[in-house]
């Protein structure tokens, strides 16, 4: 079948913990889950400790002195080093939790731009950004009135680095990127971008809503100012994202949501701000929702990062090997299977995107059609909307050949 | 395999396939255009109306998935003969009726869009509203 | 036992919903959970509606075209009617999913403070907030540089109206007002202070965080502009807060956080907004949190509010009654048990309430000790911290009972 | 009722009821104070040294919970004769120890603030620091 067998998980062992799995559709076929990208499916573990958490120590949290409030206070803080352990942050001071990567985002934006921003600052962000960064980057900037830049695309939906160079310079005040790209599937040099913002004295932004899912991160070693993911795209509960940030950045930065627990005095005319992270996190926190991604962290961990992108290699390489004896599909972004993540955006001629996800439907197919959330580079590719598959940890090959399947049924439909 | 049993029951696929009353009048006596930017669905169309208000001819052009661009082609047939005032009450169930299949709750969108169009050039042809385009999402 | 017997729920079958309340502490006691003001423990059929989400239709919402997304998204828009409904707003359209009381607050604050506010207005917000609103507004009142003002209170712990109509004038752009205080327990007059507001021009906002579970609330009749809860405290899950805003208002006002879902149209130059009340939800939302919540609405109006409230006096009367009997206690608050919700904050002579609070948990007693986010009341009280404790419904008076041995226990061995 | 096996041992009930060296110094060689703002703890400590910085008197006044006010009285007693490098060499483990029962996380902060406020002071009597007062939630 063209898959390397040994770079592929233990997937039958895996979809055990997935009930969801077990779902039967349409005409009694079963689930095929191709919809990673916009979210995750949640294994039981992850859904066993919510529950546990609601059935055993269900409290507040904020150190309160009684016996259930410190047993959900210390599941609570260790949910945060676990968190930075996984990503390679220094320390529970460099990890927020908010309620999604989008929230997280804004926070930057915020916090961090409406301070530092101003007439005469840029702004560089990609052509490829979720509308995320770029929504949120654009309406700072027009607020403050620091220009916004878009870094280039090269044919094959890489990043044009020349016009990242072009881009970043001595007005940049933040470059901010998506790591992985939700559409093109592009895994950005990170690295390198961050290195260009550095050299210029403006902060690196990282996007990794779809990287930490898929591929080992290291926030330390890349050397991002701030990076920002999501719970439900991990195998985590909705209702939590994270926010990285560099301690001394944080320590620095102005508080964005205000209210409980993140201050450490209050006065009727002023306040003071409490230590971090708990400065950034105002109000009860997605408390049973940090308890739950822990166990998804750990459960990735169980599985090994490292393993989880040699899967989605081995998955994406099929994938394109089966779309290309079709001529009549385009894949948008990279060809080569080790410079993308586990997504494909494609078009089938003459069959609108969501004439094909509803045809998919009824193979029991969850595919995703639309503009998922990149209009803007929708736009650049000149095409209204595209369908996109998306694999993670639970699919397999034969996931790709009902997929195939469904492209055949839907083409014969619509031409015949 | 039985898919045309579900959503894209013949008719739909045939006024898909070879839409109806396709292309542009020679002399409109209105014409609108309107879109449904979540779903990049896109219809024009162009009215000729006799001294009545009774629609004698209706073409349109557009983009977009099957259900936006059968429904406007179905909606095409039944508009000749009608009156302005006919058109007024059409509504989302008569779309719904005429392509005689399940709509799924995310696909109403692409359903009403011929309707909206129609009914919005009618309105803006008799100086009751003031519209450039009708954008779905903004409803 | 001086507790009207009629005026009580069926606690005995309401208790078998909560496995938590089988938890034995201690000395091998039963859990006596005192803490609902922080956050109310959570019901199976809660937990059970949110495990069904990831079980079964684990998926995105925003409408997608495959069967999980139909279903996970007609599930969360129902979830917002569902809450449009219990609060009596006019529809979904006037109900934000947030992630808490505090988003929602600093959503207002932001969304509308940073458009409308400017020197020469004042802000009048109460000596008893909450820190959600008491920082909140006092940080974009200084951003802004507008004025914000107190409105005092009586000697037992009600609003004085005097004050609020000597504060609210013609400069007052917004009055932002507890509904129930979380440490006085007071009921605020929140109709004549949104008439009062109205009279003058200003916005009412309305923290509702500890009213709504407690009380029927109707945000209609009431006629505020906006109105603040969370989830966690009305038996639903963390992660999800709720703003209600009228609709006309929300049409005009700026969305806060920027990305996804909450657009219409994007370009790399501009955006346009979504529909109500997606403008305001921008990246993947609460999913199973709002499924949860609209779940916890159902327990709740099975139940039925008018029932909670007359259990909730029921209790504090109670509790009022024994407190009065001992004479080294001092309970802060109106007296009147029709006045006030079901709490009470109160200091023991002698023993500190940490102390106090840490002797309680020996009893398996979990009450809250501290500033309860009311520091300047707390100042206003010459006090650094209370205890607190706070009821609902699956509390009992034989709970009561419990407490006052406890307080018993601590003056004997402080004093001894 | 056996409470006393458990944190609040006879021993700190004791320390907290008739807290030893309560009060202040004629003449000390340094006063610092310190607090706990989330608890609302407060210690005032004067520190009398020798030509050999080695402490011979100290005294402290505070408000607070049992846990603060009894590791603060504790603590005075065992100063008496410590050199400042002593002083410096205190740790939380020792707080903790010298206390002799379980101390909950969230009350860590009660049992360290007078070996805070002391060292603090030592260290600003020594130049080392500049600091109006302590704070413990500023760490
Ligand atoms: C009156 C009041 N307002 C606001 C809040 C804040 O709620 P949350 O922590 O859910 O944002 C609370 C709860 O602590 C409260 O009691
Ligand atoms: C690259 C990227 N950035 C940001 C987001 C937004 O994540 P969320 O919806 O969890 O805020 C997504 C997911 O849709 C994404 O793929």
């Amino acid at each position: 079948m063209g898959v390397t067998g040994s770079a592929l998980l233990d997937v039958d062992r895996i979809r055990r913990d997935f009930p969801v799995l077990e779902r039967r559709l349409g005409d009694d076929r079963p689930l095929v889950y191709l919809d990673n990208s916009a979210t995750s499916l949640t294994p039981s573990p992850v859904v066993d400790a919510m529950a546990t958490y609601y059935n055993e120590y269900n409290a507040n949290v904020h150190r309160g002195l009684h016996q259930l409030s410190q047993e959900a206070s210390i599941a609570y803080e260790d949910a945060h080093d676990a968190v930075a352990e996984f990503i390679g942050a220094d320390g529970r001071e460099e990890v927020i939790f908010t309620k999604n990567t989008t929230e997280s985002l804004n926070l930057v934006a915020y916090s961090w731009g409406l301070e530092h921003l101003g007439p005469g600052d840029e702004v560089v962000i990609t052509e490829m950004e979720h509308h995320a960064a770029l929504v949120t980057w654009q309406q700072i900037a027009r607020r403050t009135g620091a220009t916004l830049r878009y870094i280039g695309l090269t044919d094959d939906g890489r990043l044009d680095m020349s016009s990242a160079s072009e881009r970043i310079g001595d007005d940049t005040a933040v470059v901010s990127a998506v790591h992985v790209s939700n559409t093109l599937g592009t895994v950005n040099p990170v690295d390198d971008l961050v290195d260009m913002a550095h050299e210029h004295d403006a902060i690196a932004v990282i996007d990794g809503a779809q990287a930490v899912p898929m591929r080992p991160v290291d926030v330390g070693s890349m050397d991002a100012d701030f990076y920002a993911f999501s719970g439900h795209k991990m195998l985590g509960p909705t209702g939590i994202g994270v926010l990285y940030g560099k301690e001394e950045l944080l320590q620095r930065l102005e508080p964005f949501l205000y209210g409980g627990s993140m201050i450490e005095k209050v006065t009727f005319d002023e306040s003071r701000w409490n230590e971090l992270p708990w400065k950034f996190e105002a109000g009860t926190p997605p408390i049973a929702e940090g308890i739950g991604l822990h166990r998804a962290v750990d459960y990735l961990e169980s599985i090994g990062m490292d393993r989880i992108q040699r899967h989605e290699e081995a998955l994406v390489s099929y994938a394109l090997e089966r779309f290309d004896a079709l001529d009549d599909v385009e894949v948008y972004g990279p060809r080569d299977p080790a410079t993308r993540g586990g997504l494909l955006a494609f078009n089938l001629e003459t069959v609108h995107p969501h004439d094909l996800a509803q045809v998919m439907n009824d193979f029991a197919v969850a595919i995703r059609a639309g503009d998922h959330c990149t209009q803007p580079l929708h736009d650049r590719l000149d095409i209204t909307a595209s369908a996109r598959a998306s694999f993670y940890v639970y699919n397999q090959p034969s996931d790709i050949d009902v997929l195939i399947d469904g492209i055949d049924a839907a083409r014969e439909l619509f031409i015949a | 395999m039985d898919l045309g049993s579900d959503i894209y029951r013949q008719q739909i696929l045939d006024h898909y396939r070879n839409p109806r009353n396709h292309g542009s009048l020679e002399e409109p006596t209105f014409t609108h255009e309107g879109e449904n930017t979540m779903c990049g669905d896109l219809i024009e169309m162009d009215v000729e109306l006799d001294d009545d208000d009774v629609i004698t001819s209706v073409a349109f052009r557009g983009d977009g998935c099957a259900i936006s661009q059968a429904s406007a082609s179905m909606l095409t047939e039944r508009l000749i003969g009608m009156s302005l005032e006919e058109v007024d009450a059409l509504d989302r169930d008569d779309m719904i009726d005429m392509l005689g299949v399940e709509i799924s709750p995310m696909r109403v969108k692409c359903a009403v869009l011929a309707e909206k169009v129609v009914q919005d050039g009618a309105d803006i042809h008799r100086g009751k509203i003031d519209l450039d385009r009708t954008n779905l999402d903004d409803s």
